[in-house]
């Protein structure tokens, strides 16, 4: 038997093409893996974790079941083309072996099956195996229907804009759009001129045995098939530079994802697993509010991470983020989007002289004597009711309280690391690790979100507990140490960006409302709360475009009726008092008006 | 000058009967100037001036370098007067514009503060057992001599004309601060666009320069120069006006302060000397003239009796043009005939050295 | 018979309160100095903040004037008045139920600011000179060719003891903005430089302006006020200022320098003014009985003010207050004659 | 020529000198972000500036002094910044200060 024809010759060279690429990708991105890295994976790879790393990517890479949980239809799309696809090759493995037994036959022999049975005189007329192969091909075939439908039409696919692609992607894509119609018309040929098929082929087959001519069918049944193997052989080559490499790269990441290996605020090689992992679903437009709000459609994560990856990033697409988060929560694989941007903002930094930041030596601000250290923040001096009100609240508990930045202190150094500028950021990182050191306080209290993010990511602050204001009262009230008197006020709750989602603190806010008042939920809450646009990671939108994402993100907090806002961050507030109809208030003031004494 | 609004700002001046005062840096470093004035006005306009042996400095740089007390300068001012008042004279005239400065100062002083005067008055009578006669004017020497321009024009033995070429010179008059900037009506054509130099270049023949840093200081500035560590400041004046004025290739520069003749004639060799930039024709400076050594030249005294020789920046590419006849063997003389000493052969000084083994 | 009221001054103060009395039934008699009606508006090239071409203002109020057959005395300078009429320079007396003054202001004459230089350097202007230009042939410097860098100089004449001008003209700074702006849309080239002391918008949409200066036309606003100026060799300008957010000196050569001319008083307005026994602001203005319900009333009975005649007013403050001088009038002439 | 040492130097004149100073990184970064001629000098910014109040920096007069041409120092200055956004809050022109701190470091920096 012969599994050779000369149409074959573009599809063998495009997949040995492929896996030498992919191999090679793989191969070099592993070996530049920091020490770091490396050591985790040694430690992990003979745990749990692996065989749930296992499980996850059947989930993920072939069912797509996070995609299904944003829009069933776009995920039975992202469905049916992987696990479709790759149920075709197992099951055609499974069909020529049926037929030919655990003969060795060269991979083009699967593939091209149907073709090298009658080149062979092969028997093969199982109707069982035909019409399943049939099915799964009408499965691709459905989802690549459906892909044509997304470009044309990405609303009805509950995504406003589909993702715009790079010159690499297209080819890929116009080539793996034909892949697989080719393939239905190679086969129907087939059993149009030789008979045999399922009832996908079969019939298309018959009937085009009635209305075409025969000649006509002999002069184009050799070419149908080239046509097929020079497809999927154009598609094979441009996969390693396309989008579709994320197939292949999203498997290796959900291993040395549950191997524990994250991205960090200096680029390193990992961040190429995260980066081709994107498949450029576009998943990530729709939730940002540049995009919603301000009809900005260049700098979305998707957007972002090709850039990046055709090292074709602008410092103004880096820059032009929020670093809401948004995008992060609904990412199908899981991306970490806003350290990546980080740490590509990182790379453009100034490189700073030695004598930057001289000018902390030697200062101390604080005042006060306590265990308990309360850290206001720079934003937080603007707003000096919030500090009052805190200190209203340490003194009905009667806590004693070591001030670090009454009179102003020094920054916790988050904004200069959302700038990309990490090193400058160590700079006060390790002033204000000192300065807590040095006054032995055990609990640490900031009412500023970015500060308590920093503090809890970004420091060594071990031994010494590190609060957000709202999870501090929350504590004070469960505690019985702060009575409150709870009134007939509503209020409605906006969760900031860098306490929601960035550490995951929704409930202490809401539990500390509750205990006084109301609370009614805005329409994105939460997970899905809105950014305020104030925020500090984007250096790029002016501010007519900042009060604009406020307006919006305001207007559903006012549209539950609310007699109130509450927020638990200076910025916010700030964001939001401006374009507000109603009174704002941080939660500690909410607080220290209702105290019980 | 293009502007006519020099009329605005005129002032009283006396014809004749003058009481003169002269000036500490004038009598050291400019004595022909001096010599030259009371000359060209004894001997050629036939007036009255006054040389009175018995007035002393006004103490005015004392005064400006914080030295000198304000009662103190007032006394010395006072006694002056009086002095004049003594000599039987009334039209009080200074050679010095710091002095100039000082005399308006002090009277609008008494004027303002009345208090002052009585004081003043009294501490004289205490000291010297004098009694304090305000003067009728008060003038520079400067305005004695544009009040007089035209009679030296009729008297002139030659007009500031450029002898090669027919063409008028071009001169860059300079004057001194405390002429006008304190009080715009004590000079002539006031602060902005002073005439009191310009008024006789004009009558004499020659063309006015008017340049963008027309206006600014010369950089002496008391501490500016006295202080070694300020001296940086005060050649940067000299430096940015001497830049500016370049590019009109000027003749020559005439101040009526001695200061800002010493200073805009010895921040040349100064200049040069540290980044090697000369501003006059050939590499040379521009010379620097006191008022009176050009009506001295326009009337025909020889330029060593002005005394032209004590200056920095050679004069004699400037007599050439001028026609002036001299002897340059006699420039170094004493008055005995004997040679005073010869400078050392610099950039801006040395004529008849030759140029190039100094570059 | 209807009372006459004599109007002096026939600008767009005199001619708007003329229009209003005839209109509640009053005869008004406008006296104009020169010959014919208009007053400073005349040769102005385009208003503020709108870009209003002047003429769209100043033709319809004049023609308006003319079919309301005002009448009008041309090229008659009134020397002396009272509140029963008028006496012109001829000796001629015109006599009025009331009179109102509409004599507005003079400019300022920017050769009293000899550091400027004006009138001795070539391209050293005055905004009425710049509008003049705009309104003419258009803008060039002294020789014909275009201006690279420009530098527009507030408060000339304005807020400066030393040329016994105390107070804020008002239109200048929008004007300065205005005239900036006009200046970029011609040379979109040149580098044009705003000098001021401060910035006063307080008009509606001339905030707007002043940002848009800013931001769209990238006019540079140096907070300092010009020192002096000196002509260079090549006929350019050298300026010099404090920039005072740095602290620091500036000098820079310009090729051309606009001086934002202030208002003053009128100085026929203190003989007037003491002849008739009428109080006069210091600085020069007549004075009104008050800001609020008096604020086109003399302290005599019988004579009226419209206008810039009693401080800097803008075009649209005086018509404004054309009207209400008319009212004012109206009531005076039924109170004191219908009794 | 021997430069004679006379114990001092010709001082450099302290003036902001247009003329002579190199308006084009200047322009650049005003062309980038318009909004900085909109500053109107009310000092907010260093006011309220954390970094200000421990140490002698100006955003004001240092962002003043780029766009009349003047850098030497600045780059150094800005590094002063801690970028953390307090001027943004307070700025009555709604400039985008940190925007503006990062720009301006970026033309006169190192990349």
């Amino acid at each position: 038997m012969t599994f050779f024809a000369p149409f074959t010759i573009p599809f063998i060279a495009g997949a040995l093409f492929m896996f030498a690429a992919i191999f090679l990708k793989w191969l070099w991105w592993t070996v530049k893996l920091p020490k770091v890295d490396r050591r985790l994976i040694l430690h992990n790879f003979f745990t749990r974790n692996t065989l749930v790393a296992v499980w996850e990517v059947v989930r993920e890479s072939l069912l797509h079941i996070r995609i299904f949980r944003v829009n069933p239809l776009l995920g039975y799309m992202h469905m049916s083309l992987a696990f479709g696809w790759f149920l075709l090759i197992v099951v055609g493995w499974i069909e020529t072996s049926v037929y030919l037994g655990w003969e060795m036959i060269p991979i083009q022999g699967h593939i091209f099956f149907k073709y090298f049975t009658q080149v062979n005189n092969i028997d093969a007329h199982s109707a069982l195996l035909e019409n399943l192969m049939d099915g799964l091909l009408l499965l691709v075939l459905s989802g690549v229907a459906l892909a044509w439908f997304k470009r044309m039409a990405s609303r009805a696919m509950g995504m406003r804009r589909a993702t715009k692609h790079a010159l690499y992607d297209r080819i890929a894509l116009s080539a793996l759009w034909f892949v697989f119609p080719a393939r239905l018309v190679a086969e129907s040929l087939t059993a149009a001129i030789y008979g045999g098929g399922g009832f996908l082929t079969g019939s298309l087959g018959s009937w085009l045995g009635g209305v075409v001519p025969t000649e006509m069918l002999a002069l184009i049944y050799e070419p149908s098939w080239w046509f097929y193997s020079s497809v999927l052989g154009l598609f094979f080559v441009a996969l390693p530079f396309s989008r579709y490499m994320h197939i292949f790269t999203e498997i290796p990441l959900i291993f040395l994802r549950r191997w524990q290996l994250r991205p960090t605020l200096e680029r390193k090689s990992y961040d190429n697993f995260e980066v081709e992992a994107c498949s450029r679903c576009g998943i990530c437009i729709d939730p940002c509010q540049l995009q919603a709000d301000l009809g900005i459609h260049d700098t979305q994560s998707v957007y972002y991470l090709r850039d990046r990856r055709y090292n074709m990033l602008s410092l103004k697409v880096a820059n032009n983020c929020l670093m809401c988060g948004r995008c992060e929560a609904v990412c199908p694989v899981g991306i970490n989007l806003t350290t990546l941007r980080i740490n590509s903002r990182a790379m453009r930094r100034n490189i700073p002289h030695e004598g930057r930041y001289g000018y902390l030596t030697n200062i101390d601000r604080s005042s006060g004597v306590g265990k308990v250290g309360y850290f206001a923040g720079c934003m937080t001096s603007l707003l000096p009711a919030v500090q009052r009100s805190m200190m209203q609240i340490f003194n009905a508990v009667g806590e004693d309280v070591w001030y670090a930045d009454k009179d102003g202190g020094v920054c916790c150094g988050r904004p200069l690391m959302l700038s990309g500028e990490t090193d400058a950021a160590r700079k006060m990182v390790a002033y204000n690790t000192d300065l807590f050191r040095r006054y032995e306080i055990t609990t640490l209290v900031t009412s500023c979100p970015i500060c308590l993010r920093s503090f809890r990511d970004n420091y060594r602050l071990d031994g010494i507990e590190v609060l957000h204001h709202s999870e501090y009262i929350e504590r004070l009230i469960t505690e019985g140490r702060l009575r409150v008197a709870a009134g007939a006020e509503v209020y409605s709750y906006h969760d900031p960006c860098e306490l929601g989602r960035g550490l995951k603190i929704y409930d202490s806010p809401r539990r500390v409302i509750e205990a006084v008042g109301t609370l009614r939920e805005a329409e994105h809450n939460r997970r899905d709360a809105l950014c305020c646009g104030g925020s500090l990671a984007n250096t790029v939108i002016d501010d007519g475009k900042q009060q604009r994402i406020a307006r919006r993100m305001t207007a559903e907090l006012e549209a539950t009726g609310c007699d109130t806002i509450v927020t638990s961050c200076p910025l916010c507030q700030k964001s939001i008092a401006r374009t507000a109809t109603r009174p704002t208030l941080d939660i500690a003031e909410v607080i220290a008006q209702r105290i019980v004494s | 000058m293009r502007r006519a609004s020099w009329q605005e700002y005129q002032k009283e001046i006396a014809d004749n009967k003058y009481y003169y005062a002269r000036s500490c840096i004038r009598q050291n470093f400019f004595p022909g100037s001096e010599r030259a004035f009371l000359d060209i006005l004894t001997n050629d306009l036939g007036v009255d001036i006054f040389d009175d042996p018995l007035h002393t400095s006004c103490t005015g740089i004392g005064y400006h370098s914080d030295v000198v007390p304000l009662e103190t300068i007032m006394t010395v001012v006072a006694r002056q007067f009086s002095l004049m008042a003594e000599a039987g004279y009334e039209n009080f005239i200074s050679s010095c514009i710091t002095s100039f400065g000082i005399y308006n100062e002090v009277l609008a002083t008494w004027e303002e503060f009345p208090e002052t005067e009585e004081r003043t008055r009294r501490y004289l009578r205490e000291a010297t057992g004098r009694e304090l006669v305000k003067p009728r004017s008060i003038a520079h020497t400067s305005d004695i001599m544009f009040h007089h321009r035209h009679s030296i024009a009729r008297r002139a033995k030659r007009r500031l004309v450029n002898l090669y070429t027919g063409e008028s010179l071009r001169v860059v008059e300079h004057i001194g601060c405390h002429y006008a900037k304190i009080f715009p009506k004590s000079g002539i054509g006031g602060s902005e666009f002073p005439y009191v130099l310009a008024g006789m270049i004009e009558a004499w023949g020659g063309d006015v320069v008017d340049y963008p840093e027309r206006r600014h200081c010369c950089g002496f500035g008391f501490r500016n120069y006295l202080v070694q560590a300020n001296r940086g400041s005060s050649i940067a004046n000299s430096h940015k006006k001497l830049e500016s004025m370049a590019p009109y290739k000027p003749d020559f520069i005439v101040a009526n302060c001695p200061g800002c003749a010493m200073f805009l004639d010895k921040w040349q060799y100064a200049i040069s000397e540290m980044d090697g930039t000369t501003y006059g024709a050939n590499g040379r400076g521009i010379p620097v003239l006191t008022y009176e050594e050009m009506a001295g030249l326009v009337l025909g005294y020889d330029p060593w009796e002005l005394g032209m020789q004590f200056h920095q920046v050679d004069v004699e590419p400037l007599l050439d043009k001028l026609g002036v006849e001299y002897n340059p063997d006699a420039k170094y003389l004493g008055r005995d005939g004997k040679l005073i000493g010869r400078p050392r052969a610099v950039a801006v000084n040395g004529c008849g050295v030759e140029l190039g083994l100094r570059r | 018979m209807a009372y006459r009221v004599v109007i002096v001054g026939g600008g767009a103060a005199g001619m708007q309160t003329a229009l209003e009395l005839k209109s509640r039934g009053i005869e008004p008699v406008i006296v104009e100095r020169d010959i014919e009606l208009g007053g400073k508006v005349r040769g102005w090239h385009k208003l503020f903040p709108t870009f209003v071409p002047a003429s769209d203002v100043l033709f319809p109020l004049a023609q308006r004037v003319k079919a309301a057959r005002v009448r009008c005395f041309y090229g008659q300078e009134v020397t002396d008045i009272a509140s029963d009429g008028v006496t012109l320079r001829s000796g001629e007396r015109i006599p009025a139920d009331a009179v109102v003054m509409a004599t507005g202001f003079t400019l300022f004459d920017a050769h009293r600011k000899q550091e400027y230089g004006y009138g001795l350097y070539d391209n050293v202007i005055t905004s009425v000179d710049l509008e003049r230009m705009m309104n003419g042939g258009g803008v060039t410097l002294a020789d014909g060719t275009k201006p690279q860098r420009i530098a527009i100089l507030h408060c000339v004449g304005s807020r400066d003891e030393k040329v016994g001008q105390r107070h804020c003209s008002k239109v200048c700074c929008i004007t300065g903005v205005k005239q900036a702006i006009e200046l970029r849309e011609m040379f979109p080239d040149a580098d044009i430089f705003n000098f001021y002391m401060d910035i006063r918008m307080f008009g509606p949409g001339y905030e707007e302006l002043y940002r848009e200066a800013q931001e769209k036309y990238n006019i540079h606003f140096v907070r300092g006020r010009i020192s002096e100026a000196a002509e260079t060799i090549d006929k350019r300008i050298q300026i010099k200022a404090e920039d005072t957010l740095t602290g620091r000196p500036l000098r820079m050569t310009i090729d051309m320098l606009v001086l934002l001319v202030g208002m003053s008083a009128n100085y026929e307005n203190e003989g007037i003014a003491q002849r008739a026994g009428l109080e006069l602001a210091p600085n020069g203005y007549f004075k009104t009985v008050d800001n609020f319900l008096g604020a086109v009333s003399s302290n005599r009975r019988g004579i009226f003010y419209a206008g810039a005649v009693t401080g800097a007013k803008s075009l649209a403050d005086t018509l404004a207050e054309a009207s209400l001088t008319a009212s004012a009038v109206d009531d005076y002439l039924k109170e004191v004659f219908n009794k | 020529m021997a430069i004679l040492n006379f114990g001092y130097a010709i001082s450099r004149p302290r003036a902001i000198d247009v003329d002579n100073n190199d308006l084009r990184k200047s322009n650049d970064i005003i062309a980038e972000m318009p909004e900085l001629q909109a500053c109107i000098g009310c000092g907010s910014c260093t006011a309220s500036c954390t970094a200000a109040a421990i140490t002698d920096f100006n955003f004001r007069k240092l962002h003043t002094a780029v766009r009349r041409g003047e850098y030497k120092g600045v780059y150094d200055e800005l590094s002063k910044c801690m970028l953390c956004g307090k001027c943004r809050l307070v700025c009555p022109r709604g400039i985008n200060t940190r925007g503006l701190v990062m720009l301006i470091k970026r033309k006169l920096g190192d990349f």
